[in-house]
């Protein structure tokens, strides 16, 4: 096959942009229930993964069955991907948690829309975010990314894909309704310009492999099912050779390297974008459609004569906590603008410590902020 | 040199390093069930590897983990999910499930009746002792009418499922039902449904005389396998009973026997169809 | 059934019993015992009809019924000839 | 060929009755001017209900540099083809905005500072198929806008289409095109042409 050296410019919907992200990235598996505004990433899976050499698609009853079929068929060494908003997002928790506890990587999209219950189908909101940290039961280490416009879309569904890949782990992408819904020009990338990770399988007998055996990255190998290597896979805290135990030295052991795997890695992991941050003493801390808002805010006031900046966050857990901390070296100022009555200022001053001042624009009216909203706050100083 | 048979097959199955005897109670089937589904693959001459035993949550849950194939120990009535992900992914592997009365008829009715209607190429394995055992005795939907369990000390008020019935209506291409007693026939049609694509249901009705049997009439396991020896007759003898004597009474054997192709096997001809029409088109 | 009477030799692993009784109340032979630790226990071996009952109804695998250690010099053609029909389950 | 004009934040919104076509028109246009023109180009609709019951809105906002709020929020274009939309959606043009009108749909523009053309009219009268009506929209905004490349925009709306519509929509992209510039005057967009 010729290799294309040119990227192909499309005019795409942020949901079409996660389908091509997903592809690129090697996702041959998709199981999903529809649920708007996600839909459209089923529906144009639906449509093209039958047509792809090895694609499956299939649709689900639920949300719940559709974790089990993608959790399924990462474990039969499938790249696997689900999408899904709001009320699915609280149903895929149970086996999200699963996923988690039998290292399974997987791509889970969650389109925010407004509102608790089912809320504002069709309007944007941020409410999901510290669902998409904490919303399965019992302490579990989680990647949770984000984008903040049509390009991202694509750029961090290949990140995602390539974070589950290498750490073994469902990871969250949190976008919202107004990036999905919004069309835009994005540049494809070619085959090659990009990073594509796939797990690491076992290079051992299979008599020697264990399962969940301690490595130097705390990741252990991970062969498909049917290839030889049989073992035991279970949500129950389970020793190295993956079968169920108790015993306390053991299920520590197990719980240290789930997070440590992650943990450890974070400066691989932690993603932000840093905007005019470098003297500013006021900086918009921000994520998702917010972001866009906030980067026009921030050019305003910097026409004004104020040191502004913005600290766009791609990744929201585990919280860029360093690249905080380097913003405030200046920043006698944090504004955190968000579409929910503030689940990430939480994290924000969590760090801050009362350092700088942290003031949060909230808004839960399934509206998005404006820029002159965040420009007056802004203002404000 | 003697023929390996028996029980001698089965502990080539099992895993040398999990411990045993298992956790399950004396006198509990599911042993009985677990050793007859090594049977059938045995007779078969399906290779481990090739087999994937997928099991949800409760006692029936606990025997994967001492079987050597690919096992996954999955969520409370979700193993049907993980299992058509599983044969969805790779059509060349047996993907067999194993679920108790909870988990395949009320957790896990749903994913039951849809993978059912879609046809998956998925053995589900409902192992069904009327109660939730591991969990300490409460009503499941399979617990009999006026039954007494830990949530329903007065009495069970609601019906309970038929499987059978249930998974007819719902699409599956071949439904049966067996007990621990009759051994031989269980695992006659537990060997027919592994073969025959498409999905099939087997209803393995096994004791648990802990949780159910104590509390209802049977002082020991041992009652409880005579009343299974009683009360279980051949379905088509079991058809010509009248409606009053039909009442103590348990049908097994075969109830449905459809050749409908499996869901994969649809899936992966409308591909090949796809990528036809693509080669004729790019020409 | 009969004419393997005599020939089988029934083993029961005690550490794998679990004592449920299922093999001693059913055993048409009644080949079997339960002692007072709760196992069962092999006391009538002779009786055996090699009807497989115990075998398959076992819960923990924990019983082995197969024929007895060939004596070489009983029947050395038998022997021969179930030699050659073996060709499953090794 | 002309230099590409520079453009600094365009916003446009299509507005008017589901059926009518608007969100194609905004996706065919949008598509034209990222793509053909190589514009930064965002394009956002209403959805579920709002888009259900009747009404329908979609905003574009063009511009030589990366776009980072992708919604509408103060007009340079309204186009309007249902009098509820004008009413609407008229308090978020910009002083010195375009309002572009259904003439025969809005009976009672809110101002006597429109451009009106009956596309519905035209479409089914002139072209056969009251379908085109949004291409016919297409085509007068192809004249109305200083910055869209005539040729460019038609190719892109041809490259969109299935080719069965190829050569009616072809027709109606004309159409408008003429009657913009004999009904509103060749240097109707001037006062964006100087940007």
């Amino acid at each position: 096959m010729a290799r294309r050296k040119k990227r192909k410019e499309i005019f795409a919907l942020g949901n079409e942009a996660v389908v091509e992200g997903a592809l690129l990235a090697g996702c041959s598996f998709y199981g999903g229930y529809p649920i708007t505004p996600s839909s459209e990433i089923m529906e144009i899976m639906a449509s093209k993964l039958p047509q792809t050499d090895d694609g499956v698609f299939i649709q689900m009853e639920d949300e719940i069955a559709s974790m089990g079929a993608i959790i399924g068929a990462s474990l039969a060494g499938r790249k696997v991907l689900t999408a899904t908003s709001g009320p699915g997002f609280s149903l895929k928790q149970e086996n999200l948690g699963y996923a988690v506890m039998a290292e399974t990587p997987l791509v889970l999209v969650n389109v925010m829309r407004g509102g608790l219950s089912t809320g504002l189908p069709t309007c944007p909101g941020q409410g999901d975010v510290q669902q998409a940290r904490w919303g399965t039961h019992g302490d579990h280490p989680i990647i949770v990314l984000s984008a903040s416009n049509v390009q991202e879309c694509l750029d961090m569904t290949i990140t995602a894909f390539n974070m589950a890949e290498k750490y073994r782990t469902p990871v969250i992408l949190l976008l919202d309704e107004i990036t999905a819904h919004t069309r835009e020009k994005i540049e494809i990338p070619y085959e090659g310009e990009f990073e594509v990770f796939s797990r690491t399988i076992p290079s051992m007998p299979p008599e020697w492999y264990k399962p969940y055996e301690e490595t130097v990255r705390g990741v252990p190998p991970m062969p498909p099912i049917g290839s030889g290597y049989r073992f035991h896979v279970t949500g129950l805290t389970h020793d190295r050779n993956g079968f169920p135990t108790q015993r306390p030295e053991e299920v520590v052991e197990l719980m240290d390297r789930l997070h440590r795997k992650i943990d450890q890695f974070f400066y691989d992991i932690q993603l932000v974008e840093e905007i005019q941050t470098e003297d500013a003493d006021t900086v918009v801390i921000a994520y998702g459609c917010v972001a866009r808002s906030a980067e026009l805010a921030v050019q305003q006031a910097r026409a004004n004569g104020i040191k502004a900046g913005l600290l766009k966050l791609k990744t929201l857990f585990p919280y860029p906590r360093r690249q905080q901390e380097k913003i405030m070296a200046n920043a006698k100022t944090i504004i955190v603008p968000e579409l929910n009555m503030g689940q990430m200022s939480r994290e924000v001053k969590r760090v801050n410590q009362g350092r700088a001042s942290v003031r949060t624009i909230n808004r839960i009216d399934g509206q998005i902020i404006t820029p002159s909203e965040i420009l007056k706050v802004i203002m404000q100083g | 040199m003697n023929e390996i048979t028996g029980n001698e097959i089965i502990h080539q199955y099992l895993r040398h390093n999990k411990k045993f005897p298992h956790v399950l109670c004396p006198g509990c089937g599911h042993g009985i069930v677990l050793g007859t589904l090594i049977r059938s693959i045995h007779s078969l001459n399906i290779p481990k590897d090739d087999v994937v035993i997928v099991a949800g949550i409760g006692c029936s849950g606990r025997l994967a983990v001492y079987v050597d194939f690919n096992t996954v120990h999955t969520t409370h009535g979700r193993a049907l999910s993980f299992a058509t992900g599983i044969k969805m992914a790779n059509p060349k592997l047996n993907v067999i499930t194993i679920m108790g009365d909870g988990d395949a008829l009320s957790i896990g009715g749903n994913h039951l009746i849809h993978a059912a209607r879609r046809n998956i190429g998925v053995t589900a394995l409902i192992l069904n002792n009327n109660i939730y055992g591991m969990t300490g005795g409460q009503s499941s939907p399979a617990t009999p009418m006026g039954a007494t369990t830990m949530t329903n000390p007065f009495g069970q008020l609601d019906k309970s499922f038929d499987t059978v019935e249930l998974a007819r209506g719902a699409g599956a291409n071949y439904v049966a039902r067996g007990t621990t007693f009759h051994v031989k026939k269980l695992e006659k049609v537990l060997t027919d449904a592994i073969e025959r694509p498409g999905f099939s249901v087997v209803e393995a009705i096994t004791p648990c005389h802990t949780q159910y049997g104590r509390k209802n009439k049977y002082k020991t396991p041992v009652d409880m396998y005579k009343w299974m020896k009683k009360a279980a007759i051949p379905v088509d003898r079991y058809n010509e009973l009248s409606e009053a004597e039909k009442e103590d009474r348990l049908a097994i054997g075969v109830f449905v026997e459809r050749d409908q192709p499996g869901f994969e096997e649809r899936y992966f001809d409308l591909k090949a169809k796809l990528q036809a029409q693509e080669e004729k088109g790019g020409k | 059934m009969k004419k393997h009477k005599g020939k089988s030799k029934v083993t029961v692993y005690p550490d794998w019993c679990k004592g449920c009784g299922i093999c001693v109340e059913f055993c048409p032979s009644k080949v079997l015992d339960l002692t007072d630790q709760g196992k069962a226990v092999v006391a009538r071996e002779e009786d055996c009809i090699r009807c497989g009952f115990c075998e398959l109804h076992c819960p923990d695998f924990a019983i082995i019924v197969k024929d007895k250690e060939p004596v070489e010099a009983d029947n050395p053609t038998k022997i021969a000839a179930k030699k050659n029909a073996t060709g499953k389950g090794a | 060929m002309k230099s590409q004009q520079v453009l600094q934040r365009f916003e446009i919104r299509f507005s008017g009755l589901g059926g009518q076509g608007i969100i194609t028109l905004g996706k065919v246009m949008g598509q034209g001017l990222a793509i053909g023109h190589g514009y930064n180009v965002t394009q956002t609709q209403s959805y579920g209900p709002e888009a259900r019951g009747g009404s329908s809105k979609c905003d574009l906002v063009i511009s030589s540099s990366p776009i980072s709020y992708p919604k509408a929020e103060s007009l340079d274009v309204l186009v309007a083809l249902s009098q509820e939309a004008c009413n609407t959606y008229y308090p978020y043009l910009k002083p010195g905005g375009a309002l572009v009108i259904e003439s025969d749909l809005v009976k009672q523009p809110p101002t006597n500072q429109f451009l009106g053309l009956p596309y519905t009219r035209l479409a089914k009268d002139k072209v056969g198929i009251a379908q085109a009506m949004n291409t016919v929209v297409l085509g007068s905004l192809s004249h109305l806008l200083p910055f869209i490349n005539q040729k460019t925009m038609r190719k892109s709306l041809e490259a969109v289409l299935p080719e069965k519509i190829r050569a009616v929509n072809a027709k109606a992209f004309n159409l408008g095109l003429r009657l913009a510039k004999k009904e509103w005057g060749d240097d109707v967009g001037a006062v964006w042409e100087k940007e």
